[in-house]
């Protein structure tokens, strides 16, 4: 297609040349899969949001370090506990050319709330938006909520007038066989690159849009080519063949060969992305266990046992290769509410589990099943194995159940109807806040008012459920963070959960490329370099 | 005693037979055949009595232990002493890994050889036998799954296998699922060259001198067909049994195979595959080599049979 | 010849519809596609709704009879994946597929038969044996592991040909081909050569087995008695009656050679529908997966079709009794 | 000088059990114009001279000995290239099967011109001329429009027409004829001997006529030559080597050979024939074998056939309309008394070994009904009740090497019909009984516990034969039972059938496409043709006095050479 059209109109494209500036820059980057679909409403998954979040903007943007900085809206307040009032950039054009005001940040909002949309629960954080004029709008919240804007950040805004001239006023509806949501597979939005040409699972070209209103972007990138490579070792070889000039994720274990082979390089972090197990602390009988008639991690001395039966240090050395950080809390240091003081992993000890265990009555252990997934996060199965190894020397026999996603979690997650005994799951708040980990993780399961969704093993103390409704609505910094530091002690002290430890970022790229690696794993095309 | 001399006039007369058969005979006359029987033999000697031969069990989870992960090679430096092949990323020691990994393979490729070797032969002999409304029937079903490859008809009983059954003992019977789905995948080949063979047998004079007699359908087909047809079976029975393997291997690759805390051949090469670019290379080649020295050794004996029995066959 | 070809029509129709019923039943039994669909903040309930509307909850046997109707008309609506239609997706696909699964069809009978001539013609020569064996290695060695090691070699360490991918693609109407540009043809030799080895072994031993079955037949030694030279004995007289079997077997072959190809294309990121099926099944894309096994089958049917209908043109004997209809 | 002259050719196998010298010493002169004739019988090196003559011997043979000339130029040392110059060209070669020695899918038109082109130099317009020429000659009507027709769309007579042309195509000095008529059916058979006689003569082609069949020999040829294990015993005139032999095989030879002329009690046995069973006499009388008393006596015809009809569909099709059918056997009647022997006598095609095969149980018949000792065994639709009139007839087939299970031991073979009919208690008496049974077929309890592989086709025979008794059967079947099986081996076989069915008072159904035999073993004849049958006699009237065209025109056909000797 490129070559042909290159061909056709070898003068327009010398005419192009001469307007652009004279530094047009090329770059290619494979990641293991593709965006869903471009529809900004689309699927509310990391990757996705991440590509299409150089695209589209939102309200706010994380820059850099994971700070929120402006982007469509230049400054916000909060005028009641439960409205905010924000001002919106001025100047801002869509790729086609439209101005971008209120109007398609209320249309933005309302479409949030269509049928195919997965941004419901995002968009509906905010009850009511009000046009107070073209550049200034309101938003209402059900309860107090201080950490709005950080959501916002990947709650992206579309154009009215695109929208509704080319029907795409719902969100691309997956269960009409027949009807092609319009944006799924068009994209118009503000952000400083513009989709021009895709092939789903093949590839997506991005090219610079002239017209952004920052015009201070670090990058110097003017065409993109995006390609998913599911193989990791397809992947890495591309890299290592400059057919592609960065790559991600990659295993931690080729790191080396990165960085000795000649102009790549690794590039490694720590992700906010903190990976734990849980068990199954509220049935009265294990689903998939050999001890029958009780639970016995409703005892705290076996989920002690547990605790001090994984050798986090080995983990981190052998599987993970020195990429991670051992952790003692559900939260990385990236997130808002970290208390360095109290990560403290349980200490490794396997003769006091088994003593521990021997106190509980298990001096024989028993058989456990564990599911894990096993191509979600860095190592997972991994992880899950060497857990294995390591508890069957406490007398834990661990049958593994290690399954891609899409099973794994149709399994655990509340649609299977939390059908496990004992997992390994990985989470980063979403809103770069600790209350995201109250609310979700640690708060009991409470399906009516959409609190502790993802606390598969239904941990549940009084106290934390009320310390979650205190810190979400606390705006105050100082006691917000006694309130959050007293929640992890006690989730702590009574094992609700093991961590295990944050996750490195595991890229690789050119030495001739500059980029940012944030910490939640999105690559932002914007800190992209070409040298 | 009278019972002992007849039985050794009967090994006498085995030898001599043996000695006059043109097959035993070519076999010994053919390098070849004669070092692929050896090495096939060998490894199944090896994962036979793995338990005895290897140094550890890798299946025993207790005792394997993370920091001994990933050691390369006794003669490469930073190797342990107490594995000669080096470690996988596990702390499993590589050498007693393919040899019961070997045992898992060969087991697989056994037992589901069996499977599909009985149900094609039985279908085909109906079919070919019986013909008509069966045999159509049979044919049909054996054209729908022809028209997929024996990897895609795998990867989907594996996957229906995964979510009808419960999960918990899924570990437990991933094998047999395994097994399963590579024997139904294969069963059509018996069963055509079966068919095939029947029919131009079924019309020779001896099973029409048995029908005079009198005997039955079933008498026919086992006693008297199924004697005289039997011998590319074994040919392709053979070649299956290497492809089988392959096929374990692939699944295992693909990550729909056996469970990594007992890994077959394939699964070690899949955990490998991601270390080759890190230098570990040790994961990777050995069960490589290991799969490739048990596929090949089957293979060139089965090649050898097919010559000596029946160039036809594919 | 007419008779013949409806009946075979009919058949190819039963053919079909088992293989719709059994995508069907078997995807419909896989994954959880509402898991994949919805992100990890996705209510329970929009979760339930969005089962509801996928149609998830009706009785199985309406599911299927809708899967059928739309089968036919070529809609599998769209993947949950990727949220285009199966159609398009396919279709962008399937050219991908057919160049991998020709042009290694094509290396595996260029290299195959001259072989399989080979082979049979001399026996007992030492490159005779060299040949037997190293295609033996054809079926021994795993695909995966084909793939995997040419990477290393050529496309890792010596860098002469691209690791992943198709290259460059021209847009001839709806079909995209990778054969007209440079890079396009330096993509498909590694993932050609992987995916014929195969293929080239079995041709090969095909064309050797039957070359030597006809070589011992009375027309040939007719042939030499009337002072015939080899080379029409082997080429004029003993190759054309091999290819008939052997161009069948190729000729269905190919059907399961793009099923096969998933394999390979997975290995070396080929953008073809063996690629879109693996990474389907990871996400129990059931609408993909359907749509694959199907067009798998009608490729096969039509394939067989036509290779029926060339062998009653090719074949004077069959020509005779088809006529007779 | 001779046109083709083999001196002392020897030519040997080796092979790992030993070299085997197939053609030992043999010398033989052809003569312009002449038909030379060689005959033996299988195995006794006579298609290797023939090979040996044009240079294709099969592998590994090769010739260690003697000279092979063509008009006085050796040819035996020539290289490959020039001796395939000579092919075709200078010698042709007629094989025995017409319906494989055709490419099948290349027309006869390309398959004449390639090789007229290659040897004659001429251009394709003008070869295919010549092509059509000689089809013509060969006697195939229309030769213009069949040339461009493919192989299968000739008959079996007129394909072997095509391949004589094609032998004769480059106009070759010599022909080497191997079996050129045993594939084809007596009538089919004199024409094409007709032709080819004829075409030497007016050519003035000589022609080595490599024959098993006496009769063939004694039509066509001018001089004979006799070969045995390789070496030849006796060569001469055609009519004084048949007329007088004087070497003591050429006199078994003959005397083996089925006398059409008239009856005769046994076929005198010469010592030189191999293969000849030793019989150990059993006393039938008193032995298990001649214990039929349970079979309960029946006045009138043993084996009653009433309008007994068969149709097979030859082509299937939905649509009964579409259906193609071939009425093998229509509504037959006859009877066959106790004790007697029936023949029935037909070429390939007539339905003779359908009517066997419906009266023993192999297939179902269509119509009409099969009445044994007065049951009506078609109306019987359970085994137990069939199963104990089955036991009464038993069949002899015609192809010695198909008709034994070769994974089976031979006691097992003889044993299973034993055991099945539960006609012994022990396993012991059963083997006992099959051991008897080897000893009266003249084969010996040595042969029991081997297989059927390491037998020849006689003794093969002799086993198929055993186990036909084994059920202790009063009605035997024999589909052709020597067919397949050299003319001294024959003998023997028809001995045997002879001394069993009169010792055990057999009652016979005897199937045969070769009239000779029938005469010497049949009481009375059915001739058949077409699924019908024309005439019903006994044996002697029908031979002297045929009454049906069809029967006339069949004893027409009999080879002549003993009524040309008496």
């Amino acid at each position: 297609m490129r070559k042909l059209s290159k061909l056709l109109s070898g003068v327009a494209i010398a005419a192009i040349m001469a307007a652009t500036p004279a530094v047009a820059k090329d770059f290619k980057y494979a990641f293991q899969g593709d965006s869903q679909g471009l529809d900004p409403h689309g699927l509310n998954e990391t990757f996705s949001l991440g590509l299409l979040g150089n695209v589209y903007e939102g309200l706010t943007v994380y820059d850099e370090n994971l700070a929120l900085v402006p982007a469509l809206a230049t400054e916000w307040k909060t005028i009641s506990p439960k409205v905010w009032l924000i001002k919106l950039r001025q100047g801002v054009k869509f790729h086609n050319g439209n101005d971008f005001n209120a109007d398609d940040v209320v249309f933005s909002f309302a479409r949030t709330q269509t049928k195919g949309s997965d941004q419901k629960a995002r968009g509906g954080l905010v009850t009511k938006v009000v046009k107070i004029d073209d550049h200034t709008v309101e938003l209402h919240t059900a309860n107090p909520l201080p950490v709005l804007m950080q959501e916002m950040a990947f709650l992206f805004m579309m154009d009215k007038e695109w929208s509704e001239a080319n029907g795409a006023t719902e969100a691309a509806n997956v269960s009409d066989a027949n009807e092609i949501g319009y944006a799924n597979r068009n994209s118009n939005g503000t952000g400083p690159f513009m989709i021009t040409s895709r092939e789903p699972g093949v590839k997506t070209v991005f090219d610079r849009f002239d017209g952004h209103w920052n015009k201070d972007l670090k990058t110097n990138v003017t065409h993109v080519e995006f390609t998913p490579i599911k193989e990791a070792a397809t992947r890495v070889a591309a890299l290592l063949s400059h057919q592609v000039d960065m790559v991600y994720p990659v295993p931690v274990q080729d790191w080396k060969r990165l960085d000795e082979a000649e102009g790549v390089r690794a590039l490694k972090g720590p992700e906010a992305r903190t990976i734990f197990l849980g068990m199954d602390q509220s049935r009265d009988e294990l689903l998939h266990s050999s001890v029958k008639g009780k639970n016995p991690f409703k005892d705290i001395r076996v989920r002690k046992a547990f605790a001090h039966a994984l050798n986090l240090d080995a983990i981190k050395a052998k599987i993970m290769r020195g990429a991670a950080t051992p952790s003692g809390l559900m939260v990385a240091p990236q997130i808002n509410g970290f208390n360095a003081a109290l990560n403290t992993p349980y200490a490794y000890d396997p003769e006091l589990s088994k003593k521990l265990l021997a106190e509980a009555g298990y001096a024989d252990g028993f058989t456990l099943t564990m599911d894990c997934p096993n191509n979600r996060y860095v190592n997972d199965e991994k992880i899950c194995q060497a857990a294995a190894s390591m508890l069957a020397k406490i007398g834990i026999k661990i049958d593994l159940l290690a399954q891609p996603k899409s099973k794994y979690f149709g399994k655990v997650l509340a649609q299977g109807g939390y059908d496990t005994s004992f997992y390994l799951l990985g989470w980063t708040p979403g809103s770069i806040d600790s209350h995201n980990v109250f609310a979700n993780l640690l708060h009991c399961q409470d399906a009516e008012n959409k609190m502790g969704a993802f606390n598969l093993g239904n941990y549940c103390n009084d106290r934390v459920d009320e310390i979650t409704g205190l810190v979400g609505a606390e705006t105050d910094q100082a006691k917000r963070q006694a309130l959050i530091d007293e929640g992890f002690k006690i989730v702590q002290d009574e094992v609700g959960y093991l961590p295990l430890h944050q996750q490195p970022l595991s890229w690789g790229a050119g030495d001739n490329i500059e980029l940012n690696q944030r910490a939640d794993n999105v690559f932002d095309l914007r800190y992209v370099v070409v040298k | 005693m009278e019972n002992q001399e007849i039985e050794r006039g009967r090994i006498a007369d085995f030898l001599h037979r043996l000695n006059d058969n043109d097959i035993w005979w070519s076999f010994w006359h053919s390098p070849v055949a004669v070092l692929s029987a050896a090495l096939a033999l060998f490894m199944i000697f090896i994962s036979v009595f793995a338990s005895v031969i290897a140094p550890f069990n890798p299946f025993d989870l207790a005792s394997l232990d993370l920091m001994d992960s990933s050691l390369p090679p006794v003669w490469q430096s930073g190797g342990d002493p107490r594995f000669l092949l080096g470690t996988d990323d596990q702390g499993r020691d590589i050498l007693s890994t393919i040899l019961y990994g070997s045992r898992i393979s060969l087991l697989v490729g056994f037992v589901s050889v069996i499977f599909s070797l009985i149900l094609g032969v039985g279908l085909g002999l109906i079919s070919g036998y019986v013909g008509g409304r069966t045999d159509a029937i049979i044919m049909r079903i054996a054209d729908v799954q022809l028209s997929f490859p024996a990897i895609l008809i795998a990867l989907l009983l594996d996957g229906v296998a995964r979510t009808l059954l419960p999960k918990d003992v899924h570990s437990e019977i991933a094998i047999y699922v395994m097994i399963f789905a590579i024997a139904v995948s294969g069963w059509v080949q018996y069963a055509r060259t079966v068919r095939s063979m029947v029919m131009t047998e079924k019309v020779k004079e001896y099973v029409q001198a048995g029908q005079v007699i009198g005997l039955g359908q079933f008498t026919i087909m086992w006693r008297h067909i199924l004697p005289n047809v039997i011998g590319p079976v074994f040919v392709i029975g053979t070649l299956h049994l290497a492809l089988a393997i392959i096929i374990e291997a692939t699944l295992s690759f693909l990550g729909v195979g056996l469970p990594p805390t007992t890994p077959s051949l394939g699964t070690l090469i899949r955990i490998g595959n991601e270390y080759l670019f890190s230098g570990e290379w040790w994961i990777t080649i050995f069960p490589g080599a290991a799969l490739v020295a048990i596929a090949l050794s089957v293979n060139l004996f089965g090649d050898w049979l097919r010559d000596a029995i029946n160039p036809k066959l594919l | 010849m007419i008779s013949f070809i409806i009946k075979r029509l009919l058949q190819s129709m039963l053919v079909m519809l088992t293989v719709a019923f059994i995508s069907f039943g078997l995807f419909r039994f896989v994954g959880d596609p509402v898991s994949n669909m919805a992100g990890q903040d996705t209510s329970i309930e929009d979760r339930q709704e969005l089962r509801k509307s996928l149609g998830l909850d009706d009785p199985v046997y309406i599911q299927f009879f809708n899967f059928t109707i739309n089968a036919a008309q070529g809609k599998f609506g769209q993947s949950y994946m990727l949220r285009e239609p199966v159609r398009e997706l396919m279709a962008k696909r399937f050219p991908a597929t057919l160049e991998l699964a020709l042009v290694s069809s094509v290396i595996a009978m260029l290299l195959g038969v001259p072989m399989g001539v080979y082979t049979a013609i001399r026996r007992n020569t030492l490159l005779s044996k060299a040949f037997m064996t190293i295609s033996l290695m054809g079926v021994s060695l795993p695909t995966f592991l084909i793939g995997i090691l040419l990477i290393l070699l050529f496309g890792v360490t010596l860098r002469w040909l691209p690791t992943f991918g198709r290259g460059d693609v021209v847009q001839l109407g709806w079909w995209s081909t990778g054969l007209l540009t440079a890079s396009g043809l330096k993509a498909i030799i590694m993932p050609a050569i992987t995916l014929g080895i195969f293929q080239m072994t079995l041709i090969m031993r095909l064309v050797r087995a039957e070359m030597m079955e006809i070589l011992r037949t009375d027309y040939i030694k007719f042939g030499r008695a009337r002072g015939l030279s080899n080379r029409s004995l082997y080429f004029r007289h003993a190759l054309k009656n091999t290819l008939i079997p052997v161009i069948t077997i190729t000729g269905l072959q190919i059907g399961s050679i793009i099923a096969f190809a998933l394999i390979t294309e997975s290995v070396f990121q080929w953008p073809g529908m063996g690629l879109l099926f693996i990474q389907a099944v990871g996400n129990a894309d059931v609408p993909i997966m359907a749509a694959y096994l199907v067009l798998i089958a009608f490729i096969f049917v039509v394939i067989n079709l036509i290779v029926d209908v060339l062998y009653v043109i090719v074949d004077p004997r069959l020509r005779a009794s088809s006529e007779g209809d | 000088m001779s046109q083709l002259q083999i001196e002392n050719l020897t030519v040997e196998f080796p092979s790992r059990k030993g070299d085997f010298i197939a053609v030992q010493d043999f010398s033989i002169e052809l003569q312009a114009g002449e038909i030379l004739g060689v005959v033996g019988e299988s195995g006794a090196g006579k298609s290797t001279v023939g090979n040996a003559v044009i240079g294709l011997l099969q592998k590994p043979g090769h010739m260690i000995g003697g000279t092979i000339s063509l008009d006085g130029e050796r040819i035996d040392d020539l290289d490959e290239e020039i001796m395939r110059a000579i092919r075709g060209k200078r010698i042709g070669m007629i094989f025995q099967d017409p319906l494989t020695s055709l490419n099948p899918i290349e027309t006869i038109a390309n398959q004449l011109i390639e090789t007229i082109v290659l040897h004659l130099k001429l251009s394709k317009a003008d070869a295919r001329k010549k092509a059509v020429d000689l089809l013509d000659q060969v006697g195939i009507p229309d030769p213009s429009v069949r040339i461009d027709q493919y192989p299968h769309q000739f008959s079996g007579g007129m394909r072997q027409r095509v391949v004589i042309a094609l032998a004769l195509c480059a106009d070759p000095e010599v022909i080497i004829a191997d079996e050129p008529t045993t594939a084809l059916d007596v009538s089919v058979q004199a024409q094409i001997l007709d032709l080819m006689r004829g075409l030497c003569r007016e050519r003035n082609v000589g022609m080595i006529l490599i024959t098993h069949d006496m009769g063939v020999i004694a039509e066509v040829t001018d001089r004979v030559a006799v070969m045995y294990r390789g070496k030849l015993v006796e060569i001469g005139e055609t009519a004084q080597v048949l007329g007088s032999p004087k070497h003591d095989y050429t006199k078994s030879l003959i005397s083996a050979v089925p006398r059409p002329d008239k009856r005769i009690n046994r076929f005198p046995l010469v010592t030189y024939i191999e293969d000849v069973g030793e019989r150990k006499e059993v006393d039938i009388a008193n032995h298990w074998l001649g214990q039929t008393q349970d079979y309960a006596d029946f006045d009138g015809p043993l084996l009653k056939l009433t309008d007994l009809s068969m149709r097979f569909i030859t082509k299937h099709s939905i649509f009964p309309s579409k259906r193609i059918y071939l009425d093998a056997v229509k509504k037959v009647n006859f009877d066959i008394k106790s004790g007697e022997v029936f023949g029935i006598v037909g070429e390939s095609g007539s339905g003779k070994s359908t009517i066997a095969r419906m009266v023993t149980g192999i297939y179902k018949p269509t119509g009409g009904k099969i009445e044994f000792a007065g049951a009506d065994l078609t109306a019987m639709t359970t085994a137990k009740e069939i199963n104990p009139w089955r036991r009464q007839m038993q069949m002899v087939f015609q192809d010695p090497f198909s008709s034994l299970n070769g994974r089976m031991r031979v006691e097992d073979i003889i044993a299973e019909p034993i055991q099945f009919h539960k006609q012994v208690s022990t396993n012991a008496e059963c083997y006992a009984i099959v051991h008897d049974l080897l000893d009266i077929v003249g084969l010996g309890k040595v042969a029991a516990r081997k297989f059927p592989h390491e037998f020849s086709g006689g003794q093969r025979q002799r086993i198929s034969i055993a186990r036909a008794l084994a059920t202790r059967p009063r009605f035997l079947v024999c589909d052709e039972p020597t067919s397949a099986l050299d003319v001294s081996i024959q003998a023997q076989v028809l001995n045997l059938l002879k001394d069993l069915q009169e010792e055990m008072g057999l009652t016979m159904m005897f199937i045969s496409h070769d009239l000779p035999v029938i005469r010497q073993m049949c009481d009375r004849v059915a001739v058949m043709r077409n699924g019908e049958i024309c005439e019903i006699a006994e044996t002697e009237d029908l031979f002297n006095n045929p009454k049906h065209e069809y029967s006339q025109h069949l004893l027409s056909l009999m080879p002549k050479f003993f009524m040309d000797k008496n």
